[in-house]
């Protein structure tokens, strides 16, 4: 079943890398959340699947009685997808400034920090 | 050698710089007097280095030595020999007429102190480079002459063409400066050590190494880029921008002769070989006869100088080639005659230009009234340049002649470059001193009459010490050849000079013909230089402008690659990315076999027959397709609505399968992470007006597929090929092992997160209070525009880089800017503006681009 | 308890006060952040208050500094977990002197922003925001945990994002997006990487990845080295993926870009050491070859761009990236000399292009334009920042006796002791490099202090002040002092680059727990 | 979204969810739960409280500016992994302490502080980003 869940982390990542690609802010949003949980699901397989058994000790135990879920790759992913999401929230709100701002959704005609028609360097000393 | 001695040879070294630092400080005080005040630096090394003199004879050459960087094994060391004392007594000597000179050349000008301390910086640093013993050491002195030559030369920065002589300098010396750093570096690589008092005596360590080559070609670069030899000249005529006394100081009599300090010092263990004589002779002549009849060609008195320093330089380049020890004394001596004449004559130049507001020899005549005692000056600094007894410059030339009458080819055709060189030379010395001063009086710019003591004591001084050195030639020969020329060649060498001249040798007549022939080229002189200037129409081009030519092409062609590179499209800067991600999953896997761990093996056999549908409840497919459901309608959404809708679905997934494979923490969290981003996009959306649609173009939607799909098949595969090995579980072990005994937490994540792995998240929150602050900031930012409350966003909105020409994204949000700031002002509009046209548009409609015009 | 039944699960030695200044400047800097973002509205407090948490930071950092040099790498693992398990501070000459370095810059940009800012900016967070920035850097120098580094990245980049808006003009917006997503794309194949190398080595302690990482699938170890390599390399500036560099540092204010050009890309090139020739070193020569391209490409490229551009901080932010190619060509010959020189152009370059960021936003308040072809006569008018940029154009070339020649002469000399194509191709680079950053550097020159002939449509509205110029004094005698007398950089470099190559001592100070892999 | 029965309910589901987010983030040591979770549920809960009545009005009844908090937060976590200075361990070396109140036994540690600690970060921050967001003219910040 792990094959299957590294297919599906390939099905994430291509389609996150895909909506990236495409010029427009909000749908590169979206890739990046796709993509961000198409990183966390593999982080979730490198650590081998486990079915059903959280890690979690029960009452009265010193350790769990059989064989539980990894339990470091879920507080990684746990910390990954805080992060994903605090930056997941300031590309957002920077999108929809850069969108008041310049009035563009289109990255391709935002071109304000390298304009296009930047002038040649002077031919002089 | 004591203590003392260590610190007072450094101080020479660095005493002008401190004076330097102090110069326009000093200035401050001693306005008229800076010239006079600051030149007892110099004066008080001359006196020193005077006394240094005696030891040297004594005992051949005095060391000294600094501590620097212990941890790298370099030392601040310094050695006076009689090579490096020659050099450094011209260098403080003349050092301190010039700088008596700046003073009154540049008397009321606003910059005085700076030019004052450029000048003694760059005299300090060519005392360091002549003192040194370190080859580091030279060369940071190396660099250091011409980052105060770069300074120097541009000093009058207004003009452009000062401007272009002093980047021209930078950039040639520059380019030598890193051959010579690479190559004391490859030397120091096959000696062991840094120090070239240390490298006599180890030639065979440098010419017999395969590297030889390497290390000639690195010395004669920097050499040949320093000294101005042909085909790198070009610089030097154009570094007579600079005021008079720095073309003076830096351009005749001393940086330039920088590179010909190298190639002396390096004589005992670079020189001797075929390759070394060969280049340094074939160089060397072309240089001389190319730079004299450069100097024939101008009319300009500066020029005329600056050319014919080219010629001399070429001179004694083609002498340490040479090698012999006749050929060495001439070197030596010649260095002192032209340091001195040279200088004494570019002054003089200087006080012509300073009094009677011209250069041109065509302009000037009948001088020698007016300023008499400048033009005995000239007449003293003429001799030598003539080479007529009783100047040092006639041993130089009879030194030089002598062996050359062989029956070898070569020696001949040498002799033949010798005399032309010298008769050229002597002719433009002849001219030089001759045309201004005698003749018809011309009128001039300013109505001339005699310089001031200040412009007159350096040309004075020098003239009359060329001559005292001629007439004390034995003390000469003694005190300062030998010693020279010993240090040069590593061998010990007897001067033989004496006025007694014998008549009956060939060498006296061939010092005559090239008298006779430099009065031939005196009286054709005119005619000469109608030739030549016809002869450099004709051929169109000179190294000058290649130089011009490479350099704008090196500056059109980095504005070409720059824009191609930088060309601001962030989905192309995507593209490099997965690209260079997708290179880097597909090769280790493919080229570097990682596949090879998914493969079947050869035990396995009947592999076909072992493989099985993955065992998974349905469910659990029930779930994966929902996720791929999900990713497929983001894709596939109409509008953005159904797309973000789409992303809850396939975030909902995988916070199902968190939930499947027991990690409800993660799915829980997953699920509220979801479903605030949904909240959060939807609450931005409302606000946008944005176009639904994907329109990419079939070729970028065929491109970015493939990226993406090549990507997620990496990702995929080395994933599998990570799954296919075994997990070393310690650190999962201990937590569990640990947890609830020494950490008392039942939630082995939780306490991962908070004690074994408590620092992460320290990190992580604190990754989330900054994306809050941050946002705070990007949204406190939409105050600015509205505070003024007109409808055009002033001023500050828009970048300062272009006023005029439009900017691009502004043009194209003009015809809407309005109803975009007017969003703002008003409070929270209930329905979308109206319908914006979708900057889609290509660009060049928008953007109207007038590029503004360069301010070349 | 039962502690007792797991003897070996914590560390038993007692850790003493001092032994702190390994994680006190991380944790003032975190808390600090904390703090002024409580008081950012009280004006006034939020500069004192910063200044005041920097100098902590500075004086524990020095003294951590000179504990390492007295006793060697100092290591203090969080929660008293034995190593690998709990996450690992560990500080070595580099590390400790390149977080010195960072915070000392730090220091200086507060005072130079504290002139810079006008007073109706107050309570945007800014001192909180550097103080974060500071903390990732601190804590990516120091940590010895890879997914640790991860979450500094982090830190670091989500402050550096709200430092490039601050203000928030069109431009720095747009700047924003291409630094913003292309930045988060880089530590996302960072985090991609963690995990596969999770998968197949099961740890995450720098010390434990060193052990087992050979007892893994080479070509996946590759594979995965190869994604760091891209992901440090986009942190870092290097060629190709360095595009959002000059897109990017020269919209927001100049202290800020000042800030992020001496510390951001050193993070990144300073992980890509630490991870390729610490960590994995054997995957290191398998990328040898894509190392040295990369370097060359870096080393030539970077200057043009600097000599083709006319706003004066992108030009800065092209001679930023050829500083990277240096540090790149050191990274790709491992010997000591090679990484010795990286190290110490690191160290340079932290100081230097931080001062030609600050020099240029002088010069933009001097003449009022951000643009080279319309300044003009500045060496008539102000002579202490015509000294002032020269001496930093020149240090970025690697004009002796300033601090940036001795990192070249390192590298250079590694080169060329390699004997063999690849460092002579190198040591080519390197100084093809210096000649294109001399001509970009002398044309600066020449058109914005030497041509006079320029009038400015509007006078400048502020010239820079005294505490401007106090700032970037203190880093001009820095980096001059430095040059003049490099004999402690060569000392830290030496025995720096020494535990780099040969990691014994740095492993050791982690004091791993004995556990077969 | 402005609808009466919104706002009338919109002040119950709210204190319900920050009383269970509270409950979510004490249990986390030995349950399913934890700061993080207990963060964003409360977050959720201003959204919506937000949703109902007025950024500005949420930003009064929560007294303290929503950043402060987040800010408060961090100085929180990062002091309970402070103390462990003064009884020679490393940073964040957790202490435990068992009171007796009332004859039932309360564990408070450092971990238990640090915990709190995230779940006011998480709560400050997003409460702060999305109250910023639902008001539309940036006062205030």
């Amino acid at each position: 079943m792990d094959y299957v869940i590294a297919a599906l982390v390939g099905c994430f990542v291509a389609l996150g890398i895909y909506m990236l690609l495409s010029r427009s802010l909000i749908r590169m949003l979206l890739g990046i959340i796709v993509l961000g949980n198409g990183v966390n699901l593999l982080i979730f397989t490198a650590g081998r699947l486990t079915r059903e058994i959280a890690p979690i000790v029960p009452r009265g135990l010193d350790t769990p009685a059989g064989a539980i879920a990894n339990p470091l790759p879920q507080a990684l992913i746990l910390t990954a997808i805080v992060i994903g999401f605090a930056m997941f929230c300031f590309l957002l709100v920077l999108a929809y400034r850069t969108y008041q701002a310049l009035d563009a959704d289109n990255t391709d005609t935002m071109r304000v920090a390298e304009p296009e028609h930047a002038p040649n360097p002077p031919l002089s000393y | 050698m004591g203590p003392d001695i260590d610190a007072s040879i450094a101080l020479v070294a660095i005493a002008p710089f401190v004076a330097a630092a102090l110069a326009p400080l000093i200035h401050r005080f001693t306005k008229p007097l800076s010239g006079w005040v600051l030149a007892l630096v110099p004066a008080a090394i001359f006196v020193f280095l005077v006394t240094l003199i005696e030891p040297v004879l004594a005992t051949g050459a005095i060391p000294a030595r600094i501590g620097w960087v212990p941890a790298y094994g370099l030392d601040l060391s310094f050695f006076i020999d009689g090579l490096s004392l020659t050099f450094a007594l011209t260098i403080s000597g003349i050092g301190t007429l010039i700088v008596i000179y700046s003073g009154a050349y540049l008397a009321g000008h606003p910059h005085l102190g700076r030019f004052l301390a450029f000048l003694l910086a760059f005299m300090g640093a060519m005392l360091g480079l002549v003192l040194a013993d370190n080859m580091l050491g030279l060369f940071v002195f190396w660099e250091l002459t011409a980052i105060t030559s770069f300074l120097l030369i541009g000093f009058d920065a207004v003009r452009a063409a000062a401007r272009r002589g002093a980047i021209q300098a930078l950039v040639i010396t520059n380019i030598g400066g890193m051959a010579l750093l690479a190559g004391v570096i490859l030397v120091q690589q096959l000696t062991g050590t840094w120090e070239l008092s240390e490298l006599r005596g180890m030639e065979d360590a440098v010419r017999g190494h395969g590297l030889y080559g390497l290390v000639l070609a690195c010395f004669i670069i920097a050499a040949f880029t320093k000294s101005a030899q042909f085909p790198l000249h070009f610089w030097l005529p154009n570094a007579m921008e600079a005021p008079t006394p720095v073309s003076a100081f830096l351009h005749s009599a001393t940086m330039v002769q920088a590179g010909v300090y190298l190639l002396a010092r390096a004589t005992p263990w670079l020189g001797g070989t075929v390759a070394w004589t060969t280049i340094l002779v074939c160089f060397g002549g072309v240089t001389l006869i190319w730079g004299a009849l450069g100097s024939l060609r101008q009319t300009d008195l500066k020029q005329m100088l600056a050319q014919s320093t080219i010629a001399s330089l070429g001179l004694l380049v083609l002498l340490i080639g040479l090698g012999t020890q006749t050929a060495i004394a001439g070197m030596v001596i010649y260095f002192v005659a032209h340091a001195l004449y040279k200088a004494g004559l570019f002054m003089v130049v200087g006080a012509i230009d300073h009094e009677a507001g011209t250069r041109e020899i065509t302009a000037l005549g009948g001088l020698s009234g007016k300023m008499p005692v400048t033009f005995a000056a000239a007449i003293l600094a003429g001799l030598s340049m003539f080479g007529l007894p009783p100047a040092i410059a006639f041993f130089a030339k009879e030194e030089m002649y002598l062996n050359l009458l062989s029956p070898h080819w070569q020696d001949l055709s040498v002799l033949a470059v010798l005399i032309a060189g010298n008769a050229l030379l002597a002719a433009v010395g002849a001219l030089v001193v001759i045309k201004p001063f005698l003749g018809p009086a011309m009128p001039t710019p300013k109505s001339a009459h005699e310089a001031s003591v200040g412009l007159l004591a350096g040309p004075v001084i020098l003239g009359l010490a060329g001559i005292a050195t001629a007439l004390l030639v034995g003390w000469f020969g003694h005190t300062v050849l030998e010693p020279a020329a010993t240090a040069i060649l590593n061998e010990p060498v007897e001067s033989h000079l004496t006025w007694a001249i014998d008549f009956t040798k060939p060498v006296v007549w061939l010092s005559v013909a090239t008298w006779v022939l430099a009065g031939l080229v005196y009286r054709y002189a005119t005619t000469i230089r109608t030739l030549l200037r016809r002869f450099e129409t004709r051929l169109g081009w000179t190294a000058d402008t290649v130089f011009d030519a490479v350099m704008f092409g090196l500056i059109r062609f980095s504005g070409s690659v720059t824009r191609v590179l930088h060309h601001g499209r962030l989905e192309l800067y995507l593209v490099t990315v997965f690209s260079l991600m997708a290179l880097a999953l597909m090769v280790p896997l493919f080229a570097l076999g990682g596949i090879n761990a998914l493969l079947p093996t050869a035990e396995l056999g009947n592999w076909a027959a072992q493989l099985r549908w993955p065992h998974l409840a349905p469910y659990e497919w029930g779930v994966i397709i929902l996720a791929l459901a999900g990713l497929g309608a983001i894709v596939a959404a109409p509008n953005r609505l159904y797309s973000i809708l789409a992303l809850g679905v396939q975030g909902t997934a995988v916070a199902l399968i968190f939930l499947l494979f027991g990690a409800p923490d993660l799915a829980f969290t997953q699920l509220m992470v979801e479903i605030l981003s949904v909240v959060i996009l939807a609450l931005v959306m409302t606000r946008l007006n944005l176009d639904e649609r994907d329109h990419r173009p079939f070729e970028d939607w065929a491109r970015d597929g493939t990226l993406a799909l090549v990507c997620g098949a990496g990702v995929s595969l080395l994933l599998m090929v990570v799954l296919s090995g075994t997990l070393d579980t310690r650190l999962s072990d201990f937590f569990i092992a640990t947890s609830v005994p020494i950490a008392h937490g039942a939630n082995i994540v939780n306490v991962i997160l908070v004690d074994f792995r408590g620092f992460d998240t320290l990190g992580e929150i604190s990754v989330l209070m900054a994306a809050g602050i941050s946002i705070m900031v990007l949204l406190r930012s939409r105050r600015a525009p509205v505070a003024v409350g007109s409808p055009v966003p002033p001023a500050p909105i828009a970048p300062k880089i272009k006023p005029e020409p439009t900017q691009p994204a502004r043009a194209a949000a003009a015809p809407s800017a309005k109803s975009t700031v007017k969003g703002r002002a008003k409070p929270a509009p209930k329905k979308p503006a109206p319908k914006k046209p979708a900057p889609k548009k290509p660009a060049s409609e928008k953007q109207a681009p007038k590029s503004p015009s360069s301010v070349a | 308890m039962a502690a007792e039944n797991l003897p070996t699960a914590m560390i038993e030695t007692v850790t003493r006060v001092a032994d702190w200044v390994i994680v006190l400047p991380m944790a003032l800097a975190l808390m600090g952040a904390a703090l002024l973002l409580i008081v950012r509205k009280s004006a006034g407090l939020g500069f004192v208050l910063a200044l005041l948490v920097v100098t902590g930071i500075i004086a524990c950092e020095t003294s951590l500094l000179m504990r390492v040099a007295e006793f060697g790498p100092q290591s203090m693992t969080m929660g008293k977990w034995l190593p690998p398990f709990g996450i690992s501070f560990t500080a070595d000459l580099f590390g400790a002197s390149f977080a010195l370095a960072a915070s000392v810059v730090t220091l200086i940009v507060l005072v130079y922003a504290e002139a810079d800012r006008p007073p109706e900016v107050a309570g945007d967070g800014f001192y909180a925001l550097v103080l974060l920035l500071l903390a990732g850097v601190t804590g990516s120098f120091l940590t010895g945990d890879l997914f640790n580094l991860y979450v500094w990245f982090e830190v670091m980049l989500i402050s550096s994002f709200g430092l490039m808006v601050i203000g928030g003009t069109p431009m720095q917006l747009d700047a924003a997006v291409k630094y913003g997503f292309l930045n988060f794309l880089a530590t996302t194949i960072f985090l991609l990487s963690l995990g596969l190398l999770y998968g197949l080595l099961g740890t995450l302690n720098m010390a434990d990845i060193l052990r087992v990482a050979p007892l893994a699938n080479p070509a996946a170890m590759v594979g995965v080295a190869a994604l760091m390599l891209l992901a440090f390399g986009m942190k870092a500036a290097a060629f190709p993926v360095n595009t959002w560099l000059p897109a990017s540092y020269h919209a927001p204010p100049a202290a800020i870009s000042a800030l992020m050009a001496g510390l951001l890309t050193k993070v990144g090139i300073y992980a890509l050491l630490r991870t390729l020739v610490v960590v994995l070193p054997a995957t290191r020569d398998v990328l040898e070859p894509v190392l040295v391209l990369v370097a060359v490409a870096t080393l030539v490229l970077a200057p043009l761009g600097a000599i083709a551009e006319t706003n004066l901080r992108r030009a800065m932010g092209f001679v930023v990236i050829g500083g990277i190619g240096a540090v790149l060509a050191g990274i790709a010959m491992p010997s000591l000399g090679g990484v010795g020189g990286a190290g110490m152009y690191i160290f340079h370059a932290m100081l230097t292009m931080t001062a030609l960021y600050l020099v240029a936003g002088m010069i933009e308040k001097q003449t009022g334009e951000t643009d080279s072809r319309r300044m003009g006569g500045l060496y008539g008018t102000s002579a202490p920042l015509s000294i002032l940029f020269l001496v930093f154009m020149f240090g970025a070339a690697g004009v002796p006796p300033l601090l940036g020649f001795w990192p070249k002469l390192l590298l250079i000399e590694a080169g060329l002791d390699q004997g063999d194509a690849v460092g002579g191709l190198l040591v080519v680079a390197l100084l093809v490099n210096a000649v294109l950053t001399i001509i970009a550097g002398s044309r600066l020159w020449a058109h914005i202090f030497w041509r006079a002939d320029f009038t400015p449509e509007a006078p400048p509205a502020a010239p820079p002040g005294g505490l401007h110029y106090l700032a970037i004094g203190v880093l001009a005698v820095l980096i001059v002092a430095a040059g003049l007398w490099p004999n402690p950089l060569f000392e830290v470099v030496r025995v720096g680059a020494g535990d780099m190559i040969d990691s014994a001592r740095y492993t050791d100070a982690f004091g791993l727990a004995e556990v077969t892999p | 979204m402005n609808t009466v029965i919104f706002r009338t309910i919109a002040p119950l589901i709210v204190s319900t969810m920050l009383v269970f987010s509270v409950y979510v983030c004490l249990r986390g040591h030995n349950e399913p739960g934890g700061g993080f979770i207990g963060g964003l549920i409360a977050a959720s809960a201003i959204a919506v409280l937000g949703m109902a009545s007025s950024a500005a009005e949420v930003r009064r009844a929560l007294r303290f500016d929503p950043l402060s908090i987040a800010g408060f937060g961090v100085l929180l976590a990062g002091s309970s992994g402070m103390l462990s200075i003064f009884n020679g361990n490393p940073f964040l070396t957790s202490i435990w302490l068992y009171l007796d109140i009332a004859g039932s036994v309360v564990p408070l540690s450092t971990p238990m502080l640090f915990d709190i600690g995230v779940y006011l970060v998480v709560f400050g921050t997003l409460a702060s980003v999305v109250l910023a967001l639902e008001s539309e003219d940036g006062e205030n910040l």
